[in-house]
Parts: C-alpha cells; structure tokens; sequence
C-alpha cells in the first residue's frame, strides 16, 4: 500500500490533472464573464466622461489624441462645472441642445415602470409557479400550461408590444352572438399601460426561475410540515417559500433587469422620446430611459452619444440600487440554508 | 371599428392642457426642439413626442389618438382613407428638407461625384454593377461595397423612388441598417463602400466620409445648407412634413403650438442638422395654417 | 405530569370531517388556490391573447400570399418592389444567431457558475454573481454598438467577413446579453443540491469534476435545462442588439460571416418604421410572429421531453 | 467481554429505578383487550407504481397502547406506518386498497381532511427532516400553525417538549442556531419533540431512538410509557429489547405481510409461527 | 417477557456459529500494542464557527483493528470521524488545530490532496445519503470515478459489494431503479455498499447499522470482522454490545473529549474512568 498521501498512482495524478484542468476552465469562464463586463462597463464609462465637458474643454480637445486629451480631462473632471453639467443631467428634462440635455423625466418613467412592474409580476409570477409546483396534479392541463409559460419567454417584446397597445392601451371590440364585447382596458399610453405590458413581458422570467427554485426544496421539509398538521398553504408560506426564496430573488432580479432595458414594447404602447414634465402619477404619459438611451445613440450628433453613455451609467445605477435589496435578501436567506 | 380607439382618445389626445406628437423619427428631432423651446416660454401644456416611426405614427393619427404626426413622407392614400373614416381632418406643413448624403471612403481617390444614372446603376434592383469598374471602366476592378437605411424607413422609399424611378424598387444585397450611426462606421471602415444617408450624420462625422457630389443634369452638385434650400441639391432632398388634426388645432393650445412651430422651424430645423424651407413654402404654410385656424372654431361643432 | 400543552388545547375535532375549524380552514385553503390558480391562469390568458392577435391578422396576411410561398420561396423581401414572403432567410438567421449565442453563452454560463458554486468563496461568489448580473441590464443598444465598432471589425480581419455587420458577432453580443441569465440560475440550481451528495461522492475518492459533472450537474439538471431555455428563449427574441450587428439583410445562408435578418428584428423593423398599417409587409410580422411562436412551442416540448426523461430527483 | 452478557433490562432499571417501577408497566392482556380500537385497518393492499410493498394486512391499534413494529428491513413498517396518517400521498403513483380507520372514520374517504387527520395522527420520521430554520421555529412550527400566537406559552411548549425529547438541555443556550448544525442524534431529538409539541392522539414513531445513545434511548422510551396514558403510540424499531420493553403490542412484518400480532409478552416469549419466532430468535435470514 | 434478558452475544452466536467462531476473535492486548499506529491524532481540537466541538483529542487507531467510537449524542463523535477524511473542510467556517497523521503523514499539510486522502479513507455517514441515480449507479459510482470502464468488472463488484453489505438478494432484481425508492435500512446498507466499492484502506462508519434489523446488522458485523485482516476500520455506534462485539479499541467521548481509550475488553470490564464506568453502566445523565 502506499505510504506517502503524495504518493499515487498514474491514473489518479491524470484524473486530478483532469479536475484541476476543469477548475482553471472554469475560473476562466468565470475570468471571461467579468472580462467582458469590464470591457463594456469600460467603454461606456469612457463614452459617457466627456458627455459633462464644458464647452471650452471640449474646443480645447478639438483634434487632439486622448493621450494629449488626458490633462485638459482630468482639469475639467476636478472643476466645479463638470459636476454641476452631471447634476443638471439628471433633474433636467431631454432638449435637442447636448450641453443642456437631461434624463430626469426618464429616470422617473423608469423607476416608475419597474417598480410597478415588479409589485405586478413578482406576485404573480410567484403565485403561479407555486400553482404549478405545489397545487397542481401532474395532468394535461399541467403540461400545457407548463408548456405554455416556456413558450411565452421566447415571445420577442414586441409582440408584447402589440398585445399591450390592443388590451391595454386600447380594447378590442370581440364580436360573438350576444353582442359585442369590449375587451381590453381602454387605460390610454400611459405608464400604467406600460407597466402591464412590461408584467407580461418579464412573467415567464420569474415563474420559470421560482419553479426551479421550489423544486430544489426538499421533499422530506415538506413532508415534515404535513405531518405536524399544517395545511398546504401554511407548509408553502412557512416552509417551501422561505427556503426557496434565493432563487426566487435571483428571477426578480433578472426580470427586473429586463424590464429595466425593454424598449421596444413601450414604443408600441406610446412611449414618447420628449416629455416636459416629470410623470407624478401611473396615469401620466412617459418615457423611459432605454429610449433616451436608443434615440440619443442613433442622433447624428457625437455630444448625444456621450449623453447616451452617461444615461446607461443612470441605467445601471438605479438597476443596481434595485437589484441591491434583492441580492441582500438573497444572501440573507442563502446563507442560513445549506442543506 | 373606430369606436374603442376613440374611447382612448378621450384619455390622453384631446386632454386640457396637453399637446401629443408622435411618427417619424428623422422629425423627432425638430418637433422635439419646438417643444422644448415652446415649454421654456412658460406654458402650461404638457408636450409629449414620440418617434413610433411615420407609419405608427400615421396609424395613431388616423384613430385621433394624437394632436400632430410628423411625417418623413407624404400621406399615403390608405392612410388618408382611415383618417376619412374616422372623421380625422387634417392640415400638412412641410418643416424642412432633409438633405441625403452619398458618401464613401476618404481613401476613396477615384470617385468625386455620380450621376443619378450611375446611382442608378448601383442601386437598381436588376443586374446591378457589382465592381467599380462597371460603372466606369477607368475606376478600380473592386467590389462595390453599399450600405444604406433599414428597407422600411422614409429614405430608403425617398432614394429608390428618385434614383431608380420606382420606390422599394432596390437591390438587396447591400448592407442595409437600422441606424445611420452604423452606416456611417460601416462607410468608414471600407474603402470600396459607398452609402447613402441623412445629411446630418455626414456633417458630423465630416472627417471620416468623403462627400459625392450628384449630378442631377445640371452638373454635379454637392450638398449642403444652400444648394439644399435654393434647389440645385436634386434630386435628393426631401420634404419633411408635419400633419396637423384640424379639431386639436380650435384648442389654445395646439394652435398656439402650431404657430410656434412654424415660426421656429427655420431656426431649429437648421440647428438639428435639417435644411430650412424656403420663403415659398413657408408662405404657402402660413396660408395653410390661417385657413385652418379660421375655419376651426366653426368646424369644431362638427367635429365633436 | 400535566402538560400545559394538553390541557389547553381546544376540544378536539369530533371526526375528520367535520367541525367549523376544518371547514373554515378548508375555505381558506381553497380561496388561497383559486387566487393561485388565477396567477397561472394569467400565463395563459397571455398566451390566448397572443395567439389571438397572432393568428386573426396572419390570416389576413394569407388571404393576400400563399402559405407555399411563404414556406418555401427562399426570398423574403416585402419591404422592396419586387416582393417576396420566404421566411426561410428569417429563420435561418434567427437560427444562425441564437445557436451561435447558446454555443458561446452555455458553456462559458455553466462554466462559470459551475466554479461560483463549487469552488468560488462566497466573499467571491456574492460579489461575481450580482456583478454578472449587471450585464442582463445593459440596454441592447449597447452591445449592438460594441459588436458593431468593436468585434466586427476583429471578425472581419481574423475571420475575413465581408460585411460588418455579420451573423458572428451578433451572436457573440446576444451571447454575452444572455450570460447572467445561464450563470445566476443555473448557480441556484447547483447550489440548491444538498450537501450530503457532495460529501457522499467526495468520500468516494471522488475529484471535485468527478463530483460536479457526474453528481451535482446531473442532479441539477433540470435546473440547468431550465435555465438555458429560458436564455435562448431571450436570445431568440432578442432584436435591438441584433438588428444593428447583424445588419438588416435576409440572406439565406448558414454561413456566420454573412449579414442576416431574424424574424424578430423584421418585425422590430416594421413595427417601428414606415409601413402603413394594412399593407401586406405590415400583416407579414404576424405571419412571422406566428412562425416564431411555433418554432418556439417545437423546441420546448422537445426541451420538456428531454427534461422528463433525464431528470434526476434527489430525494 | 462481560458487557455481551450485560443485559438491556439490567441497564435500564439501574437507570432510573423510581420511574421505571412505577410506569413501566405493559398492559395486561385485559386491558390491552379492553382498550377501544384506536386505528383498525382491514385488508390493506399497497403499490409502489406496479411493485406492491404490503399484502392484506389487518391490525388493530388499541388506544392508549404502545404498539411496536418490527421486521427485517425492507418489509414494509415504514410504509404500512405512513399510510396511517396519509404521508404516501406524497409520492407519486401509490396506490391503497382497503380500509384504515380511525376511531371508526375512514381516513381515506374523499371528504376527510387531510390536515385535521395529519393534526390527529403525528409522526416522526426515520430519516430526520428539521427544517432549515432555528432550534426553536423547529420546535413551535406545530402550535404555530395551528394558530397560537403568544410568544410566552410557544416558549413554554418547546421547553416542555424539548425537555421531555431530552434535548433541552443541550440547546437551551442556542435555541436560535440552525437545526441543521445539530449532531445526528440531536437531530433526532429534535423532531422528536417538535411533533410531540402538536400534541396528536396517535403518534407514529419510525425508530425514533436509530441514532440515540442508551441515556437517551432511556429517556425517549420513558417517555413514550409517559404518553401511553394519553396517547396511542405506534412504533416502528429494529432493536427487539426496545419493542419488548415498550410495547404492548407488537406486530411482526416479513415482506410486506403482517405475520403476526399480539401482545408483546405473548409474541416475544410464545410466537404462533415459525417465522416470527426465527426472527426474534435471531435464526432468520 | 423473556427475551429482555436475551443476551445479544447469543442471538448472534446462534446465528452463524462456525463465522464467528472462526473470526469473532478481537486482537489480544499483545497484538493490539505491535499494530502499527494507521492513524494518529495528537492535540486535535475542533470548532465550529466560534464554539469548540473537539477539545484536545490523543488517540492512535492501531492498523487492522476495529475502534470503536462510543459516548453520547452531540459529544462529537462525527465530528471527530470527519476530520479524519477531512469531510469537515465543507462546513463553512470550521477549524481545526492539531495534528491527524496517516500513516505518519500528516493529513492537513498544504499538499497533501484531499481525493487522495479520502479514497484512503473512506467513510459511511450517519445519515444515509444514496445519490439520485439507480442502485447499480450507487454502487460503481467509486470504481467509475477511479477509472474502472468494463462493465463486466464493474458488475462484478457491485454484486460483490452488494452481497457483503447484505444487500444483494433484495435489490438484485432492480438495480436499475432510482437509490431513493429504497426502505431507510436498504438505503443504508446501499451507503456501506458504495463505500467498500472504493476498497479504501481505512473505512470511517458513522453508525452503520442504526436503520437495521438484528440479521441486517449482525451481517454488517460480519464484514466488520472479515474486514478487519485487510482494513482499518472506525466505527461510531450507540449500541454498547455492539462496540463490545466488533471492536478492538473503544474510544469514549464525553462532550468533545476524549474521556479514555482502550481494549475493548479492558474498557469495559474495567473502566479506568468514572465517565466511563458510568455510560457503559448506563448510570448516567
Ligand atoms: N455543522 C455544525 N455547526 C455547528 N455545530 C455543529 C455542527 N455539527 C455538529 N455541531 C455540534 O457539535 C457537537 C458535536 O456534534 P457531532 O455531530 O460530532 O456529535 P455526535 O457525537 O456525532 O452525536 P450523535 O451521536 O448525536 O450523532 C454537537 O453539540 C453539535 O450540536
Ligand atoms: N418510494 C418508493 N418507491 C418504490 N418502492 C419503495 C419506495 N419506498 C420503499 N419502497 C420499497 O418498499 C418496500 C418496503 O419499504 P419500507 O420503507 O416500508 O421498509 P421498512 O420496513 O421501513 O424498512 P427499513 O427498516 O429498512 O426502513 C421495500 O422493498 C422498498 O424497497
Ligand atoms: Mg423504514
Ligand atoms: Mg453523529
Ligand atoms: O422614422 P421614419 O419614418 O422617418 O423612418
């Protein structure tokens, strides 16, 4: 037998070779995944700098590399304007004049489109995948609402879109032999409108994520809390949903996200690109700041797409603070749970 | 049916107080200078403009759903027929022209100008010139790189229709996109490449694209701010237009709006990279605009 | 010994069935699942409404061009003069695109959560993972843009593309766009795998690969599945990112380096673009949003099939 | 090795002489008799899918008794154990036959509740199953669910309850750590006396004391002539001097069959068949 | 009721009596002392997080012996068994000070490879934990890992271990079913099985037969026995005849101590602790 726990044999030095390999493979992914987000957080924190430039700097800067560039930045960036230019970003509303543009309007249309999104879809969604996981007996009817949910994820937004403006937005006359039906909310292009459709659109996101989170609860904690006599709702409310609640947060947060950056399905419900007042209420009209983001890329003029930088800077921000009370949930609860 | 859309229009369009735009997005820019110059007078109104391109626009306008639809093209009939139907009355303004660009490479050294038939013989839909040198044997044997605008956008149907004689009538295999950004970076990045855009994408990037000049018959023209505004650019500068809804134009404040509009339009169209109309057009504008505001307030019973 | 416990306890239910605490716990019990079965029901009033949508206006867009065509031509032009309806170029490259996506975002997705979940501290896990998550909400313009001015021009100098805009990189951007939703999900899953199986197959002798690929993947599997369906489902319908790196060309072509369209970003195209409403190019997204949806339903009962048959249960 | 020779019984008396001469007494044939059928089950058939685990098993349980379980393993104790109080709805595709009552309700009828069965008929599993949560949420889960709410008297029952599973002692000061940093045999404890704490009429233990050392097998076994009185205990132990010193009844499984059953005295010392007496004799297998 | 005073040494005599006489025969003193030392554990302590489950632990586990690990629940007995195969390293925010030497290596040294370690060392947990894969998976899982591909062979081994482990003739018509489908005792032996798969030269069982009936058990000390020529075995069990049949060495823990250490024989007959003397006596608690 051999004597030395370094001493081994050819087939286990190759099979440790293989896993240490498999781990050096994965950290890889893992260094690539980080790689690109720095790469894009990079690129687009480079863009947005020179979108608070003072006008003279920025003539200053005219035909110069950035190397040369890098001074007359580094003055302006500790110069008392180019803050004042980034706060004026963000409480003034879109102008046609870059040094003056702001995303104010937008930010709100944004934090109030998520948040009603997530107060529609996050209880929703949950309530259905705990329909599906908990309730539901295994039938027909099971499978193709199963099916039915998987399908909907691969649904591009815009058809959502569509569907928003004709419910939503709007009703549709569905004629049947007793009459006519108005089917629909008739709620106009506002950011209520929008909101739903957002629902929609992120549903499959936190139902398929909180079903595989309820499936990975132990079927002996279930059985546990039955046998103590509590209902199923008692077993789901204080058992099941609790330890599942990481990978519930996990859904939110990525639906979150997609709600966040969706353009397309709030043009077709009336998102506008120029509003002159800040939206106060789920009734008002509104835009959003991935369309700020998309019309000011797609402006001929370069000021607009440093604008559009620092808007996706905005983006990300309030994404994060959103996602931030998320994640803490999720490591709260995570940590406790190590089956 | 007309009547739910109507409902919604109740909503949000013919609100107190409110002025709504929406339609293409190469006038977005223009409308949207307006209304923010119109806010900074001090106004009440609350302005939205949405870019959902000329036909969403089109569609939201014939349901009466919005105040005014900007307008990269004229109306087309079938647009008009809806508005028939569903009592929309309108007036068209045309805000400025939107000169169109062809461009190519700066290390491009052989090409300085086309004649529209040469554009033609690039862009028509059969048996198109595949090499420079089909176009004009003393031009290299290179491929001929073509990029331009997303095949449902007001300039695509604007460049076929005046160079090719037909519009939509095109050849397919050229690199076409959705943004003019990446035509320009597209045209940038090859020297054989030839494209066509809006003119403001090119003064911006003035340093990475050579300019052609076109030569629509009275010899080759390049464009600009004046060879746009008194017509020698031809034939590629197109009217943008503006359609306003005749029973918003009896509220204050739509008309209020509208005539703002046209008083600042020379100015900012300028400003955001459009060309200005000239005096006769604005004239004829004018008129257009009086007419209506005169017969508004005795329409408006009607209209209701 | 009297037990506090006993004593007061209210009397006991007679029988099994009857008693008002039963009855009222029972009410309760079935208010709570009818509001649970609304939510489900949702989803599929969802779906109903569109399919509904989907189908009345494709029909209508049939009455003016032949199912034949629109299923075999080769050609999809209806936004030129000479007019063709072949979906066959926009599923082709929505093929090109979303395969190419999955290719390069599964295996660096798994990958990583694969080494947040076993071999990552949590320090380091519970900064990656929210990190990675960022990348779900960086706006499509955004990579559109970066494919376009940045790995375009790498693929077309190393790979020798003829057009910038190209199947290759806007796979690779769509690839990254879906990457948090493989990472962070599948990283539940593998965790969510209990530990005793892990000490179970690392008391065998078992090298941390032997434990993740033959014990914890498999396990997890469903999870997994789960996780990369949901990403192709977003990478299909995914179109900002798309229509601006791969160019606005229905081409058919398998070929990576060739500028195609998908059937989402046409119907992005026209949606938001000049097409009067009524005109046949316009009744033609609901064509291809029907194609879409069935195309979608094929694969996921395929995945649901797969799913059944490989599925691991613990306990 | 003199402790081979050593007997159970002998350990256990020395243990806590009082209690022991005091309670440990197994019903007389009289009153084991006399008690009224707490749970009878008639012609019970039950399937796995295709594969049936028990063949036609009649049992009464008599209240206020301690009925023990024994078999080799894989006969089907468990199993016939959770169909008592329905826990194989759970897994999918079993299927029963025949008739399980209690106090003369069928608790498989359609209209029974299965929650009020489940309140009735407690359990303890063979594998232990804590919750992911604290010693504590562990232990009040039942009253909780069952509606009380005051801090005090939830409090009171898990002192109670984890005192009597023997536990007490050792989590009083980390009543709020994870159940699930617990030793194997605390674990047990634990959920032990978190059923106990819904306070049932019947309570199904599957080897409850598996994982317990003697001072706590000691304990649990005086507890369970503790509850008798109140109670109807069925449990389930490999271990023969257990059920013997338990017990009032015992049933003896041999796969998937009940052999036999009677009480304890009779079947340990003058089993009716062959197979019964191999098994307790150790001459099996 | 008779049986209670059934020695267990006489049940198990009775069941296989040629086996036993042959083999039953624990290391004298003499044998015991000129084993060489397989493990030695020298000032081990042990925390979880910021409480110490281990305080200062000495012991020797002689090569080709038996130990014996007894004492009572939460005294940390586990805990102990997994540090040896390093099993700890997986609970978040352990620590362990002090020296565990295999085979006069030291186990915790920087390089040394934990999957060389435990396929040295393998080990049976308390709580049985079969992967979510059929019988047979369960069984060749160690062999797989470790590079064995014929199916032929590995067929062989799993009846082989199957059949050791006293589980073959129940499962050998299923081994393609799911591991999870199994009674709690078959799933157990199902673990002893998949852990002699591996033929570690140290075998770690945390109560291996704690779910099994006497047959079950005794055929689990069986291969204990047989073992022991070609393996070092450790063994945790509350079953004090048990620890008395099976083992050479019995180590008694006292809430994280180690209390005494000893011949089997001497340990019991002639504690040299008063701990001792009262846990084996059951006088304690
Ligand atoms: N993961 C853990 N985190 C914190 N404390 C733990 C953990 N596991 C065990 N303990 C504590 O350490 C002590 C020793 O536990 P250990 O599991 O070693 O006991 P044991 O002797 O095996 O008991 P048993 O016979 O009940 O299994 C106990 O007090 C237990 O509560
Ligand atoms: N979920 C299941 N699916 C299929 N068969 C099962 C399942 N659970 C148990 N069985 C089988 O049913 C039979 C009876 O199992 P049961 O768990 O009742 O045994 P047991 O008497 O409790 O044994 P042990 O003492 O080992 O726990 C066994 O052969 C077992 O393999
Ligand atoms: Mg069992
Ligand atoms: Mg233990
Ligand atoms: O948005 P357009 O209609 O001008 O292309």
């Amino acid at each position: 037998m051999t004597d030395a726990l370094s001493n081994e044999d050819d087939l286990l030095r190759r099979r440790k070779r293989v896993s240490a390999m498999f781990g050096v493979l994965c950290a890889g992914a893992t260094a690539l995944c980080l790689l690109i987000l720095i790469g894009l957080l990079a690129t687009v924190a480079v863009n947005a700098f020179d979108a608070f430039l003072p006008e003279q700097t920025r003539a200053e800067l005219e035909g110069k590399s950035t190397l040369e560039g890098l001074g007359a930045r580094t003055s302006a960036f500790f110069s008392a304007p180019y803050w004042q230019r980034g706060w004026t970003f963000l409480v003034e509303g879109p102008s046609w004049r870059p040094e003056k543009a702001g995303v104010n309007p937008a930010i709100f249309g944004s934090l109030w489109l998520i948040g009603l999104t997530a107060l529609f879809s996050v209880p929703a969604g949950v309530g259905a995948a705990v329909y599906l996981e908990e309730y539901a007996a295994a039938s027909r009817w099971k499978q193709l609402v199963q099916l039915n949910i998987a399908n909907l994820a691969g649904v591009p937004s815009i058809v959502y879109g569509i569907l928003g403006l004709g419910i939503f937005v709007r009703a549709v006359t569905l004629q049947a032999p007793g009459g006519d039906y108005l089917v629909g909310l008739s709620l106009g292009r506002v950011i209520l409108s929008g909101a739903l459709t957002l629902s929609l659109v992120v549903l499959p996101i936190v139902i398929l994520a909180s079903q595989e989170a309820l499936r990975a609860v132990p079927r002996s904690i279930r059985q546990a809390s039955y046998a103590l006599g509590a209902t199923k709702w008692q077993t789901t409310w204080r058992q099941v949903l609790p330890a599942a609640l990481p990978g519930m947060m996990t859904g939110v947060i990525l639906a979150i996200s997609r709600a966040l950056g969706e353009a397309a399905p709030l043009v077709a419900v009336g998102a506008v690109g120029f509003i002159n007042y800040t939206p106060t209420s789920p009734y008002s009209r509104f835009t959003a700041l991935p369309l700020q983001i998309f019309n000011w890329a797609a402006d001929p003029k370069p000021e607009f797409h440093s604008l559009a930088s620092a808007a996706i800077l905005v983006l990300l921000a309030v994404l994060i603070m959103m996602n931030a009370a998320a994640v803490w949930v999720r490591y709260h609860y995570g940590q406790r749970i190590r089956w | 049916r007309p009547a739910p859309e109507g409902g919604s229009d109740a909503a949000t369009g013919s609100k107190s107080g409110s002025i709504s735009i929406d339609g293409s997005s190469t006038v977005y820019p223009v409308s949207m200078a307006v209304a923010e110059e119109f806010s900074d007078q001090g106004t009440d109104a609350e302005v939205t403009v949405g870019f959902s391109g000329t036909g969403g626009g089109m569609k939201q306008f014939a349901a009466g759903e919005i105040d005014i639809c900007d307008a990269s093209r004229g109306m087309k009939p079938a647009e008009a027929e809806k508005c028939k139907e569903n009592g929309v009355e309108f007036i068209e303004l045309s805000v400025a022209y939107d000169g169109l660009a062809v461009v190519v490479n700066p290390d491009n050294d052989w090409c300085d100008e086309l004649t529209v038939d040469q554009l033609k013989q690039m862009w028509k839909p059969e048996d198109p010139a595949q090499k420079w040198s089909d176009i004009n044997p003393d031009w290299p044997e290179e491929d001929l790189v073509l990029y331009g605008p997303g095949t449902d956008s007001g300039t695509f149907d604007y460049f076929t229709e005046e160079i090719v004689g037909e519009a939509k009538a095109s050849r397919s295999d050229y690199a076409p996109s959705e943004d003019d950004n990446m035509l320009v970076t597209g045209v940038a990045g090859d020297k054989n490449a030839l494209g066509y855009f809006g003119f403001a994408y090119y003064i911006e990037n003035k340093d990475k694209l050579k300019l052609l000049g076109v030569d629509g018959g009275d010899g080759p023209v390049k464009p600009s701010m004046e060879t746009v505004m008194d017509n020698t650019y031809k034939p590629l500068a197109r009217p943008l237009y503006i359609y306003v809804n005749t029973a918003s134009l009896k509220r204050p404040e739509v008309a209020k709006f509208v005539k703002f509009y046209m008083d600042q339009a020379a100015k900012l169209s300028k400003d955001v990279g459009y060309v200005p109309v000239p005096d006769d057009v604005a004239a004829e504008n004018a008129a257009t605009l009086e007419a209506a505001l005169g017969a508004a307030p005795a329409k408006a019973p009607a209209a209701e | 010994m009297s037990s506090p416990a006993i004593t007061n306890e209210p009397a006991r239910e007679a029988s099994l069935h009857s008693g008002g605490a039963a009855r009222t716990r029972a009410l309760y019990e079935g208010v709570i699942q009818w509001v649970l079965w609304v939510c489900a029901g949702v989803s599929v009033l969802t779906t109903l409404g569109i399919v509904l949508v989907l189908m009345v206006e494709s029909l209508q867009f049939f009455r003016e061009v032949s199912l034949v065509e629109f299923l075999t031509s080769t050609q999809w032009s209806p936004t030129f003069r000479d007019k063709h309806y072949g979906i066959l170029p926009l599923f082709c490259g929505t093929l090109l695109v979303t395969g190419g996506a999955i290719l390069i975002a599964a295996p660096i997705g798994l990958g990583t959560a694969i080494y947040l979940s076993e071999y990552a501290s949590p320090g380091v896990r519970e900064t990656v993972k929210p990190l990675l998550e960022v990348l779900a909400g960086i706006p499509s313009v955004v990579y559109g843009v970066v494919a376009v001015t940045t790995i375009s021009p790498i693929i077309k100098t190393w790979f020798g593309a003829q057009s910038i805009y190209n199947a290759a990189s806007a796979s690779i951007v769509v690839g990254f766009m879906i990457l948090p939703m493989i990472v962070s999900l599948s990283e539940d899953v593998l965790r969510s795998v209990p530990r005793a199986l892990r000490e179970a197959a690392f008391a065998l002798g078992a090298t941390k690969f032997d434990v993740t690929v033959k014990v914890i993947v498999p396990a997890a599997l469903s999870g997994i599945v789960a996780s990369v369906l949901l990403a192709v489902s977003r990478a299909i319908g995914e179109t900002m990112a798309v229509t601006l790196a791969a160019g606005a060309q229905p081409n058919l072509t398998l070929n990576p380096l060739e500028s195609v369209q998908t059937m989402t970003a046409y119907i992005v195209q026209i949606s938001s673009g000049d097409a009067p409403s009524g005109s046949p190019e316009y009744k033609a997204i609901f064509a291809v949003g029907m194609t879409l949806f069935i195309t979608t339903m094929t694969l996921n009962v395929l995945a649901q099939w797969i799913i059944r048959r490989m599925r691991e249960q613990y306990e | 090795m003199s402790i081979k020779t050593l007997p159970a019984e002998q350990r256990n008396t020395g243990l806590k002489p009082p209690r022991v001469a005091q309670s440990r007494a197994s019903r007389s044939a009289d009153e084991l008799a006399a008690s009224a059928p707490k749970i009878s089950v008639s012609s019970l058939n039950f399937y796995y899918g295709s594969s049936q685990a028990l063949y036609d098993i009649n049992l009464t349980v008599p209240e206020h008794c301690v009925t023990a379980f024994i078999g080799p393993s894989g006969c089907g104790k468990s199993t016939f154990l959770r169909c008592m109080n329905r826990m194989n709805d759970m897994i999918e595709g079993t299927r029963l036959e025949g008739d399980i009552l209690l106090d003369s309700h069928d608790i498989n009828a359609a209209r029974v509740d299965v929650v009020s069965l489940r309140k009735r008929v407690g359990m303890v599993f063979q594998k232990s199953n804590p919750f992911p949560k604290s010693i504590l949420e562990n232990v009040v889960y039942g009253p909780r669910v069952a509606g009380e709410r005051s801090k005090n008297r939830l409090m009171e029952i898990a002192e109670q309850c984890l005192e009597r599973a023997a536990l007490w002692h050792e989590v009083k000061d980390r009543l709020n750590d994870s159940a699930l940093a617990l030793s194997g045999g605390q674990q047990q404890r634990l959920c032990i006396a978190r059923a106990l704490a819904t306070d049932p009429e019947v309570l199904l233990m599957d080897e409850p004391a598996s994982a317990l050392d003697p001072a706590s097998t000691s304990r649990i076994e005086d507890l369970i002539f503790e509850l008798k009185d109140r109670y109807t205990i069925v449990i389930v132990t490999h271990n023969m001097q257990q059920a013997a010193r338990v017990s009032d009844q015992t049933a003896f499984f041999f796969q998937g069959e009940l052999v036999e059953a009677g009480r304890t005295n009779e079947l340990f010392t003058n089993p009716s068949k062959k197979q019964t007496e191999d098994y307790i004799t150790g001459r099996f297998g």
